[in-house]
């Protein structure tokens, strides 16, 4: 059987759901001898800004049980050598680059998504939104649904291109995230960023990360992050979703798959093993063979619930 | 080329409680490896530990016949604790080789260089010795432990350097003179022995104290540094240390051998 | 050295800071072959409401990675029960007994709570507000800080004990929740509860939990636990915190209190290790006592976080 | 009294790639288990698996002199792999003996009973084969497998309860009769055999034949029933299956032998 693994996301098409997370798969061009780059669904590269960035102080990362907590601070080459250097290569190998965009400012966010344009070699424009929002004294655009309206309001015009949000899950309802970005113009979601985190040396007292709260990922979010897949997909049926969270097997591509999910981003995985999302490209083909699935595509929300029962008492 | 490969245990060996060597089967990485370069090791494929860990290629050699490479550890972790409790035989997954090697391939026959080593960081100036004992390059050894069963691979690299250019210290002066290992360099140095460059590997403390002494000195040194690294290979950001440029370095591709000069060490 | 394990809670004094979380401890006499009930610091009981609960229908639990899901139900015994068979053995045998209760309604909250009453054998009530507001169809009390307020404020005045009250973790802001829960008269924070999760089977595609999502606990989620104990503290300095999440070494232990915590409680790690909450109490004693601490008291809240850097561009 | 101890793998006896018996140190438990009750087992002191596995006394024996008790393990993920994996002399934490054993306290000397086995189920029956075999009770042993090598332990069995009482069937005829081990149990109560009790472990579609079958029968049962497990002691509540009488019994506490009666089987 040959099966059909091709996904649309919306006017996004990927020849596969296996994509790769930003910020774990760098420029992608450093996993050009572990994967072929063309043979992803797509490629989400580190989070890039108007400006270079240069990061936070380390230490920046730390490992945890079954994950790890990350503060790079969104260090990043910027959107102009991005677009010089690394991009006429990624094209080259045949990638489908989702470029992954931040900013401080709703204005820094249109800036650098304007200069992308309608860039052809770029299939779609992810916007992060856990970004403090500086304007707003530090509160996180993703957490407050009526920044991130704004925001991706915002964006929206500055590009044809289908625009991605990718949502924070540290937040009381995802539904209403989802809908504020859908609302706003978003094609696609992208679920979900790291949960915020901490890690602390018990000698000295510090806290393991420069920065003092990190990123969580890792299998440690994978429940988190398919509860939220499901549950934005069962009040948003219509948008598609990038499902990330702590995949590593065929089997987690295919929790998020069936809980709603229409791709997945393979995310801290990348660096156990940095040949893992090219692998799962074939595995995900050989699961479906051996289970009679002919398109990967309707695997998507096909999750089966039972209904809730009433809380009984004696 | 970096390859991603899974290679088998040929042979464990240990010194005491904390430190041990792994003798890696060669796969395509012990031809292609530099001294000063480092490979990224699954420890078990559970979630403890959960990411690879980094370790120098400490020697290039054989096992029973076998081509292999050699890791000489300090368990201090989950990690390096489970890399010690293989069986032989078993395979484990492998990235490297990776980062920047010591620079050697300028050195000329009448340069003298100096090796410094603290603690574990005496591994990657084993294969360090052995290359430069091929190309005939005089190398003075000063390595400071602990204490004389802390001190490691000895006959190596008295083998490979000759016994008279090798001086230890330690805390306790159990072998060679009681104290650090700065200090034995320190007074090599100011009984006026000169050094084309000095490649070091140790703590951070050691190596803040040697980027001192070397900068009086004006001698150029190379070091192999550490960090916490989650890839190994430039992608995650995670192991950079402060540059005296204001700009991070990652140690993984930038590193991990770097001139001193390179870092900030008042923000280590 | 003799070191000092008390630590005081406001008006709860724990003789030490091991208490064991609700709903993972049984009714504390389960454990009696493990653990000395009366060396503890305190036992919360398996949630209590005013008529006995049959639960959820199986399957109840799974595992995760470094963790597990759970959608009990609540089953409990009800509190005629709990007060006439289980408090007489647990105060015979010396142990300080935190009484968790939930109910549906603000009313059946207040209900339980009173007939606990001012009752010399339970040492605090604990609130816990992560059971949906059948009132307002669903939603979780904790998750609104409006209906959380006024949940403690009706709880209140119907005991003079100390009242503990649990937070959800699942919310955008803990502080907020932390301060609704304090404005309306906590005396202690209980944090965290479980984060919402989900696992699918995927070659049934059935939830791995017959209530489709449930409670992630466990190692996975102790880095969000840890930054919500310190957010708390750093924002209502005054207010006693029991630290919870995954919570299975001495140097988790001392994690939460460095974070803010002034004590803890073992959930999930009953289930690994029955007598895990007993040797904690000798291992805390044992590192105090290596690390020169004389009152365990003072390692409360002494994280030293580094200012947070600003961000650098190029 | 149930103890929560460390107790040495003595020795792993493999079947075929996925079947195992591991021999643990008798500690306290093996004295005082009885037939049908159940130890938790922790597989690892790391994340994967997470929580402790639940395992049959399958039976009290010693291994080289040394008194021990059996475990009879199918590998079908994490914790039953990596319970096989351990190396002999390995301390792990087991928790036990738990739960309420068969009850075979009130049989007497006419009584004639009956062990039904699918699959792994012939796990508890071991043991109980031995017990009955001592206080000289008949037993006709049903087992049924996939195929003759999956069908375990059978010089036990025939040595217990007489090789005559014992009869098989296979999914593919390899051994026995070539059908379900329930399709036997029926054939021979059809043909008149009339039983006391009849004893059960196995899959839940087996449980679901034989109660029907008892039930029409009149015949009592008691079946060791499973359930995933977090604690084993009562604790967790996540063990429960349905009741008939509408609520949920917790299989680790007031099973995991428990009358077929109990259980709804419709919801189960
Ligand atoms: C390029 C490089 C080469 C190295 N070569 C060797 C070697 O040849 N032999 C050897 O024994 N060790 C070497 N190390 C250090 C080794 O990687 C760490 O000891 C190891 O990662 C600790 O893992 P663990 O799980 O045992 O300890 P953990 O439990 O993870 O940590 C124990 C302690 O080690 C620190 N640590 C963790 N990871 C690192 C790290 N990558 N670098 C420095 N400290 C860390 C932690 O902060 C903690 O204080 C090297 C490190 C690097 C970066
Ligand atoms: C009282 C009792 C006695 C048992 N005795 C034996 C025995 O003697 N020999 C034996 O081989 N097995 C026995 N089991 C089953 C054994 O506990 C499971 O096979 C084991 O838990 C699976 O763990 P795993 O990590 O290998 O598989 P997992 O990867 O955790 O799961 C693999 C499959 O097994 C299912 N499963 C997980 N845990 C259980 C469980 N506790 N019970 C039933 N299914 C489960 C999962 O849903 C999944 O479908 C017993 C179970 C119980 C409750
Ligand atoms: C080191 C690191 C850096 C990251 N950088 C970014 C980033 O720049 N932009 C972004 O949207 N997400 C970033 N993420 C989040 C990941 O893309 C992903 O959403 C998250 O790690 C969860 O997936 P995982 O559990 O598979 O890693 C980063 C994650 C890690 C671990
Ligand atoms: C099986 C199970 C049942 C629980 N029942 C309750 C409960 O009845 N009331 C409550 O407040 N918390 C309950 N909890 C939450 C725990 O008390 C604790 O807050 C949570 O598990 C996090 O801690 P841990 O990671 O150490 O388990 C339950 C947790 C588990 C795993
Ligand atoms: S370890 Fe990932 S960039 Fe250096
Ligand atoms: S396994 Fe926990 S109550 Fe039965």
């Amino acid at each position: 059987m040959t099966v059909d693994l091709s996904v649309h996301l919306g006017r996004l098409q990927l020849k596969n759901p296996i994509a790769t997370a930003s910020g774990t798969f760098g420029y992608g061009l450093e996993f050009a001898g572990f994967v072929d780059l063309g043979s992803l669904g797509a490629i989400s590269v580190k989070g890039l800004s108007a400006r270079p960035c240069l990061g936070n102080p380390p230490p920046r990362i730390c490992e945890t049980d079954a994950g790890m907590l990350n503060a790079i601070g969104l260090q990043n080459v910027g959107i102009e050598e991005f677009l010089s250097e690394k991009l006429p290569k990624l094209h080259e190998k045949g990638a489908t680059v989702l470029a992954n965009v931040w900013g401080d400012t709703e204005a820094e966010y249109r800036a650098v998504v304007e200069r992308i344009g309608d860039d052809p070699r770029v299939a779609a424009v992810e916007l992060n939104v856990s970004c403090p929002n500086v304007v707003k004294g530090g509160m996180v655009f993703g957490n407050d649904p009526a920044a991130l309206h704004a925001l991706v309001a915002a964006v929206r015009p500055a590009t044809r291109l289908p625009l991605v949000v990718k949502l924070s899950p540290n937040v009381t309802d995802i539904v209403t995230a989802a809908k504020a970005a859908v609302d706003g113009g978003a094609d696609v979601l992208s679920l979900i960023n790291t949960l915020v985190g901490l890690s602390i040396d018990v000698e000295t007292r510090e806290p393991k990360i420069g920065f003092t709260t990190g990123g969580l990922s890792g299998p440690a979010i994978r429940p988190v992050a398919l509860r939220m897949v499901w549950e934005v997909r069962k009040a948003l049926p219509g948008v598609p979703i990038f499902g990330i969270g702590g995949i590593e097997t065929v089997e987690h591509v295919l929790e998020f798959l069936i809980a709603g999910a229409n791709a997945v981003q393979i995310g801290t995985a990348s660096f156990r093993d940095p040949g893992v999302s090219g692998r799962l490209v074939r595995e995900l083909a050989d699961w479906c063979d051996r289970h009679g699935v002919a398109r990967v595509a309707d695997l998507s929300g096909t999750l089966k619930t039972r209904p809730r029962p009433e809380k009984t008492y004696v | 080329m970096v390859v991603n490969e899974a290679l088998r245990i040929l042979r464990t060996v240990r010194y005491d409680a904390a430190h041990f060597s792994v003798f890696l089967q060669a796969g395509s990485i012990a031809a292609a490896a530099k001294p000063g370069q480092f490979v990224m090791v699954q420890a078990g494929d559970g979630l403890r530990p959960y990411l690879r860990r980094a370790f120098s290629v400490a020697d290039v050699t054989t096992v029973a016949g076998v081509p292999g490479f050699e890791l000489v550890v300090r368990a201090v972790g989950v990690g390096t604790e489970a890399l010690g409790r293989f069986a032989e035989g078993t395979p484990i997954p492998v990235l490297g080789p990776l980062g920047v090697p010591f620079p050697i391939d300028d050195l000329k026959q009448p340069d003298r260089v100096a090796l410094v080593a603290g603690g574990i960081g005496l591994a990657p100036l084993v294969l360090l010795s052995r290359r430069l004992a091929e190309r005939g390059i005089p190398a003075d050894l000063f390595y400071g432990g602990r204490n004389e069963s802390e001190v490691l691979k000895r006959p190596d690299f008295e083998r490979f350097l000759g016994a008279h250019r090798c001086r230890y210290a330690t805390d306790d002066g159990s072998l060679g003179k009681k104290g650090r290992v700065t200090d034995i360099l320190g007074s090599a140095l100011e009984a006026g022995t000169s050094y084309r460059r000095v490649y070091a590997c140790g703590p951070t403390p050691m190596f803040r104290t040697l980027a001192g002494i070397l900068d009086k000195a004006g001698i150029e040194g190379s070091f192999a540094l550490e960090s916490e690294m989650a890839c190994g290979f430039g992608v995650c950001l995670g192991c950079v240390l402060p540059g005296r440029d204001g700009r991070f370095h990652t140690i993984c591709t930038e590193g991990p051998c770097l001139p001193p000069t390179a870092i900030d060490w008042s923000r280590v």
